[in-house]
């Protein structure tokens, strides 16, 4: 009998292991461990009462309508048993918790600190030097805290191989902290209903070695030295405009192509008059995007207004990008 | 009929019936006073946080206003009582007197209310995102009194507009029960033995009164 | 039954017409007095929301005890009416402790 | 009561259309519940099957970059139908389900009583859930919503959809369920019959009672908060709204003050079904009457402390979390009790396999994995892997359907005979457990699966790696869809060729079964004196 369990006991800890996702940090392994644990007690108690009820059905089933059973009321004994183990296992279960949750949220102090923004439908990711990025690129081995926060709706970030998750908040900054130990690309989910393109807003965590991170950082920040229209490429990704425009053919994505957009005359609009695409509207269209809506969008635009957001030197890029598109 | 008493069939006799009416009664009190708490609770954290907030909202309502109001509505419990008092001592035509009272007394208030909402339009406060800065500024201004500091003064009217205004639909429906049971009490229905229906509008229009006595220190008085 | 011996007393006590003025002269003469205290609210400082809401309590619990006659009704009255703000009060303690044992996100615990 | 001719029941006591639609007959307000909430049903449940659908397989780009679903044209059509099917679900299909439809019917029979305290109230209320359901479905013909059930702010704020009007419809649908848990304490204080004391109630008059108490309490935090939130939709007023000084958490605390404790309106009145099936179908007594009524009380009292396991990483705080890890643990003891304690009850017993019976099974198994894995999702470290992902999804479909749903359909079996005084085939009733079990399995199992991989929920698409997980729940879905078909169709041969039923055609014991099957208009000819306890097996 001991031996059934301490076998069952190990197959289900390699199971619980092959689902989850990688171990990509410290803190996944304990979690799996707790996880394992959980699963194991779970499997005995749902051994014990759906067992017990499918042996009790097979031997005590029905033989005539004038079967004679017991008549037994209670057990205090055995109401207390069943009671108080289950008592004791919760009780460790949540105090095993506990002391990793405490361990999760205790944030390391000299962190490697990035600022990440969630918003319809992508992710802003911005270092101190200034980087800005869609995606998380963070060195391996070494402490990394995420700062939160979000622009329009509550967001979450999820890293399931780190076993990570905390909700962005508008209006506030919550955090999380980890240490990445493998190498590699990992899933970022938002995990918190955030309206149509809540399953689109995925990137990558990415794990780099250090020198390859400083690496990365270095050229991110030299971008400033691009030519502008470069320039306004890499804006046009990452300040999320690719996930709503599309820029090599004239499909409608959530808003209207970019595609041969520059220069149109009689560009149609909702309210039926016509205008022609030149740089200023274009200014306007991205500064504030409900000034003049498209035919075919609205009655309120779903692009949010980036005034203040982008600066006068990046508009200018994103115009000259956009020109170019032909 | 059993000693003047409609009793329903799946009831043993009158006080059973009435102590099942008393009791449902008790339990949609107490759904209210949970509905109206969820407001106070609403209002109390957000007190915490923006006391600032809270205190310049204040000082645009008159607490005389609300101070009469309070007076009006403490008396119109009274009457309230009375009615019951009167139905219970088989004198249905002072109750009806006193019922009518009542529901002048809830007029009163309306209307008093009426005036304090109408002056607020006016001066540009409205719930909320509504609620227009510019015009308060200038109406401070002209009277001499410094600019509104903080910047989300909705949110104290949202709660003073949602608080108030629930309350002053409470006060609606109480006047309309009441004067069902005014109607009822004419027509001659209730006795001695048989008034449910003014003691269950009654504790529904004390438990308005009631709201209303927190109401008013937390909206006026805050300050 | 479970209720069967609720006496008519109790059912329909009816109270003299005098406590029902005595108590409402009490609760007018308490506004007065919440009214004299706001007056003072200069030198009473944050004690003064707390006299204005000890003085509501009083209130409240004239109108519940005497106009709502719950000081006369059954105890499983008096229960569910409690129940309503005993609720109520959950709601309020644990929102207020989480709000106010929020950290901030620099803390290291 | 010498009128009601021989012959005469309830269902055919008075007839035409207008007679049931004013009808204050508790048992006729049931059977006008019992449609309702079956067609309620049926409308979620299709649902449930376009999203399935819709996630059978993950979507790529097409040529033009758009993101075409399978089934669906976009993935704002996959969000509205998702907050349609949890909407429909939880407010208009489960926690109604149980206590309007079979407690309605069988809590008056079942102590003794003519009729519930309040048949007007009664009426009132199924008038209020049709109300609340026709504004629904009217959204359904507007802007849609697309919120999900949970109505997070901010984005119920921002949403361009018809929120406002579904959230008012919510809040009509939860004065229905006041007025229900109302009219029950009630009936329950005061209207038990002679020798009826609290503790020779059955267990499902416990389970009922249990749940008015929450019903009551809980339900007019929801009405504020809905109220709060048309309010801040209409005039910004600011509280739930971040951009105005608001906090969403708040929000969040308001909304699950109600929600947690609605989990237990809905599964307590089941587990109240469940012990009546037992005990009937071991031709036993209770094993631990008393433990199984505390527990329902303590389960009442206890779910109203542990909201915050919803939240765990939504910014509360972190001495929040661990205090709702804490409670929540408190409230898997009281329903370890009644696990053990039915499992008991059936040993030594003399167990038929009738159809009812199979669901009670099915529950027992179904509950229990659902049960334990929602521990786990209480453990915070755990949860902040499993929140949001289908794990969640699998543990609450574990429980409500599992539970809840295998509850409906096996008192639905087990009382219809008295409802209707017809019998159904039992051959049909069995086919449709076959299907429904294990095509639930199959549907819902491997969704703990993908939440362990991480794949989130209320995702219209997902990454390639979780397809063919998804592939098999779909197909499960399929399989619950033809065991209720086969059930519906069971239920109405029933109707018109059943043959007709014997008084106690399982020979239980509870007061219900010495009315007629199925009842006069007044229940009992003569008010019944109870002298023993309700499970007497001897
Ligand atoms: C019928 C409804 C129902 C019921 C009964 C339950 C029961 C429980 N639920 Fe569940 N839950 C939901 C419906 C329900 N839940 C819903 C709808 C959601 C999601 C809402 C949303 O976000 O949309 C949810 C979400 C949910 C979460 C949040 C997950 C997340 O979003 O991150 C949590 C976390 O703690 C949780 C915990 C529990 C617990 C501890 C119980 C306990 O009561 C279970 C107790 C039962 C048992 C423990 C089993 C029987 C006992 C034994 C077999 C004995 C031995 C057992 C052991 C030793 C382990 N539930
Ligand atoms: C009582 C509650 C209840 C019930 C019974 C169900 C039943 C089902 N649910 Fe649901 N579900 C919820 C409550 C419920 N659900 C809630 C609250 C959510 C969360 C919503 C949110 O996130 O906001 C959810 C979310 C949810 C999701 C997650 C979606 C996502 O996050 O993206 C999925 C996906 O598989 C799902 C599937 C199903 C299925 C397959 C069934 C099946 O069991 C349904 C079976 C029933 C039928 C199939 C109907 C009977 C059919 C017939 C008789 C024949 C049909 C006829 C024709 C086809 C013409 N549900
Ligand atoms: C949330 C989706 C979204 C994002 C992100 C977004 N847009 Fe838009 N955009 C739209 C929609 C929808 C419209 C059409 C409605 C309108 O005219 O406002 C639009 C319109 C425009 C137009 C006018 C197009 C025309 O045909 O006249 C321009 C230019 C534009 N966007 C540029 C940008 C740039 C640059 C960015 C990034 C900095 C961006 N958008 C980010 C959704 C988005
Ligand atoms: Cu962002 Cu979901
Ligand atoms: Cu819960």
């Amino acid at each position: 009998m001991l031996l059934w369990i301490l076998q069952k006991i190990t197959v289900v800890m390699a199971q619980a292991q092959s689902f989850m996702p990688t171990q990509g940090t410290e803190i996944a392994k304990s979690i799996d461990n707790l996880y394992a644990f959980l699963l194991v007690i779970s499997l005995v108690s749902c051994v014990i009462v759906i067992g017990g009820m499918i042996y009790f059905a097979i031997k005590y089933k029905r033989k005539s309508e004038n079967d004679v059973t017991a008549y037994i009321t209670h057990d205090t004994r055995l109401e207390i048993l069943w009671s108080v183990i289950p008592l004791i296992l919760f009780l460790f279960v949540f105090a095993w918790g506990w002391v990793i949750y405490h361990d999760m949220r205790t944030m390391p102090k000299d962190a490697l600190e990035i600022h990440v923004t969630g918003k319809q439908w992508a992710w802003a990711v911005e270092y101190k030097n200034g980087v800005r990025s869609t995606e998380v690129v963070v060195p391996v081995g070494r402490d990394v805290k995420i700062i939160l926060t979000a622009e329009d709706v509550l967001h979450s970030f999820y890293v399931p191989s780190f076993r990570i998750k905390q909700d962005a908040v508008p209006g506030r900054y919550t955090a999380v902290w980890f240490r990445a130990d493998k190498l590699g690309d990992f899933h970022l989910f938002c995990t918190e209903y955030c309206g149509t393109q809540h399953s689109g807003m995925i990137t990558k965590l990415r794990v780099l070695s250090q020198e390859d991170f400083d690496q990365w950082l270095t050229t991110e920040s030299e971008v400033s030295t691009l030519p502008m229209a470069q320039r306004g490429a890499k804006i046009f990704q990452t300040r999320a405009c690719a996930s709503c425009h599309n820029v090599d053919n004239p499909a409608v994505k959530v808003g209207p192509s970019m595609y041969k957009l520059f220069g149109a005359e009689n560009h149609e609009l909702l309210d039926g008059s016509k205008i022609t695409a030149d740089e200023n509207y274009l200014r306007e269209s991205i500064l504030n995007s409900q000034a003049k809506i498209v035919k075919g969008f609205g009655p309120r635009s779903a692009m949010p207004a980036f005034q203040g957001q982008l600066s006068e030197v990046e508009v200018t890029a994103l115009i000259e990008y956009i020109k170019g598109l032909k | 009929m059993i000693n003047g008493v409609p009793v329903q069939e799946h009831y043993r006799d009158a006080s059973h019936q009435f102590a099942s009416a008393k009791e449902g009664i008790w339990l949609f009190m107490a759904t209210e006073i949970l509905m109206f708490g969820g407001l106070f609770v609403g209002y109390l954290i957000f007190h915490m946080k923006y006391p600032q907030m809270f205190a310049e909202g204040a000082q645009f309502l008159d607490w005389r206003l609300g101070f009469v109001n309070t007076l009006v509505l403490i008396f119109s419990s009274l009457t309230m009582a009375l009615g019951i008092y009167f139905c219970q001592i088989n004198q249905p035509k002072k109750a009806v007197w006193a019922l009518a009272i009542t529901i002048l007394c809830g007029a009163v208030f309306m209307v008093i209310k009426y005036f304090e909402y109408t002056h607020k339009f006016h001066m540009g406060i409205y719930p909320g995102r509504m609620l227009d800065l510019e015009m308060l500024n200038q109406h401070l201004s002209s009277i001499g009194k410094p600019a509104i500091a903080s910047t989300n003064l909705g949110m104290y009217f949202g709660f003073y507009f949602c608080m108030s205004g629930l309350h002053g639909i409470h006060v609606i429906l109480g006047m309309l029960m009441i004067s069902w049971c005014l109607y009822r009490c004419m027509r001659g229905d209730f006795n001695p033995n048989y008034y449910t229906a003014v003691e269950g509008v009654g504790i529904f229009w004390h438990i308005i009164d009631l709201v209303w006595i927190f109401l008013f220190p937390l909206l006026y008085l805050v300050g | 039954m479970s209720d069967n011996h609720n006496n008519h007393h109790e059912e329909h006590h009816i109270m003299p017409l005098a406590t029902y003025y005595k108590v409402a002269g009490a609760l007018f003469l308490l506004t007065f007095l919440t009214v004299g205290f706001h007056a003072l609210r200069e030198y009473m400082g944050p004690f003064s929301a707390l006299i204005a809401f000890s003085i509501a309590a009083v209130k409240a619990f004239l109108v519940m005890a005497w106009f709502m006659h719950l000081k006369y009704d059954k105890l499983s009255n008096k229960i569910i009416f409690g129940s309503g703000f005993i609720f109520l009060a959950l709601l309020f303690v644990i929102c207020i402790m989480d709000i106010y044992t929020r950290l901030n996100v620099n803390s290291v615990l | 009561m010498a009128h009601a001719a021989h012959g005469s029941n309830y269902l055919n006591a008075q007839k035409g259309l207008w007679s049931w639609l004013t009808s204050l007959d508790h048992k006729r307000i049931g059977i006008l519940y019992f449609i309702s909430v079956m067609t309620f049903f049926l409308l979620g449940g299709i649902a449930a099957l376009l999203l399935r659908g819709e996630l059978f397989a993950y979507n790529v780009a097409n040529s033009a970059g758009e993101m075409a679903g399978q089934l669906l044209p976009s993935a704002d059509a996959y969000n509205q139908i998702l907050t349609y099917h949890g909407a429909i679900m939880v407010f208009m299909v489960i926690i109604p389900g149980i206590p309007a439809i079979l407690g309605n019917i069988f809590l008056p029979l079942q102590i003794g009583a003519k009729d519930v305290a309040f048949p007007k109230l009664n009426l009132a209320s199924w008038y209020c859930l049709m109300a609340g359901a026709t504004l629904a479905m009217f959204t359904m013909f507007s802007t849609k919503v697309d919120t999900g059930w949970t109505f997070y702010t901010p984005y119920s704020i921002k949403s361009g959809t018809a929120v406002t009007t579904m959230v008012i419809a919510a809040f009509i649908t939860g004065m229905s369920s006041i007025l229900t848990g109302l009219n029950f304490i009630v009936t329950v204080h005061k209207l038990r019959c002679p020798g009826m004391t609290m503790w020779r109630m059955p267990l499902f008059v416990w389970a009922l009672y249990s749940t008015a108490i929450i019903q009551v309490l809980a339900t007019p935090i929801l009405a504020i908060t809905l109220l709060l939130l048309a309010m801040e939709r209409t005039f910004g007023v600011g509280i739930f709204d971040p951009k105005l000084g608001g906090d969403p958490v708040l929000f969040q605390h308001f909304f699950w003050f109600y929600s947690h404790p609605a989990v237990y309106i809905m599964i307590l009145p089941a587990m109240g079904v469940i012990s009546e099936l037992i005990t009937t179908f071991s031709k036993k007594t209770i094993f631990g009457y008393t433990a199984i009524a505390y527990s329902s009380l303590g389960i009442a009292a206890v779910s109203f402390f542990v909201w915050g396991h919803h939240m765990f990483v939504s910014g509360q705080s972190e001495f929040a979390g661990v205090v709702f890890s804490f409670l929540t643990m408190l409230v898997g003891v009281p329903t370890a009790i009644k696990m053990f304690n039915w499992v008991a009850t059936m040993y030594k017993g003399s167990i038929s396999f009738a159809s009812p019976m199979l669901f009670a099974l099915g529950f027992l198994f179904l509950f229990a994995i659902g049960g334990v894995t929602g521990i786990m999702l209480a453990v915070i470290p755990v949860d902040v892997h499993f929140h949001d992902t289908y794990f969640v999804v699998a543990h609450f479909h574990y429980v409500m359907v599992g539970g809840t749903l295998m509850a409906i359909m096996g008192g639905f079996y087990y009382w219809f005979p008295k409802m209707f005084g017809k019998m159904y085939s039992e051959f049909g009733a069995r086919m449709s457990w076959i299907f429904i079990f294990i095509g639930f399995n199959v549907t819902f199992f491997p969704q703990f699966i993908l939440g362990a991989m991480g794949m989130p929920r209320r995702y219209f698409n997902y990454i390639p790696a979780y397809e063919p997980l998804n592939r098999i729940s779909t197909v499960g879905s399929w399989m619950i869809a033809v065991g209720f078909l086969i059930a519906l169709y069971t239920i109405i041969n029933g109707l018109i060729n059943g043959a007709k039923a014997p008084k106690n055609p399982w020979g239980s014991k509870t007061l219900e079964w010495e009315a007629d099957s199925p009842p006069s208009v007044h229940n009992f000819d003569h008010e019944p004196v109870v002298t023993a306890g309700p499970y007497e097996y001897k």
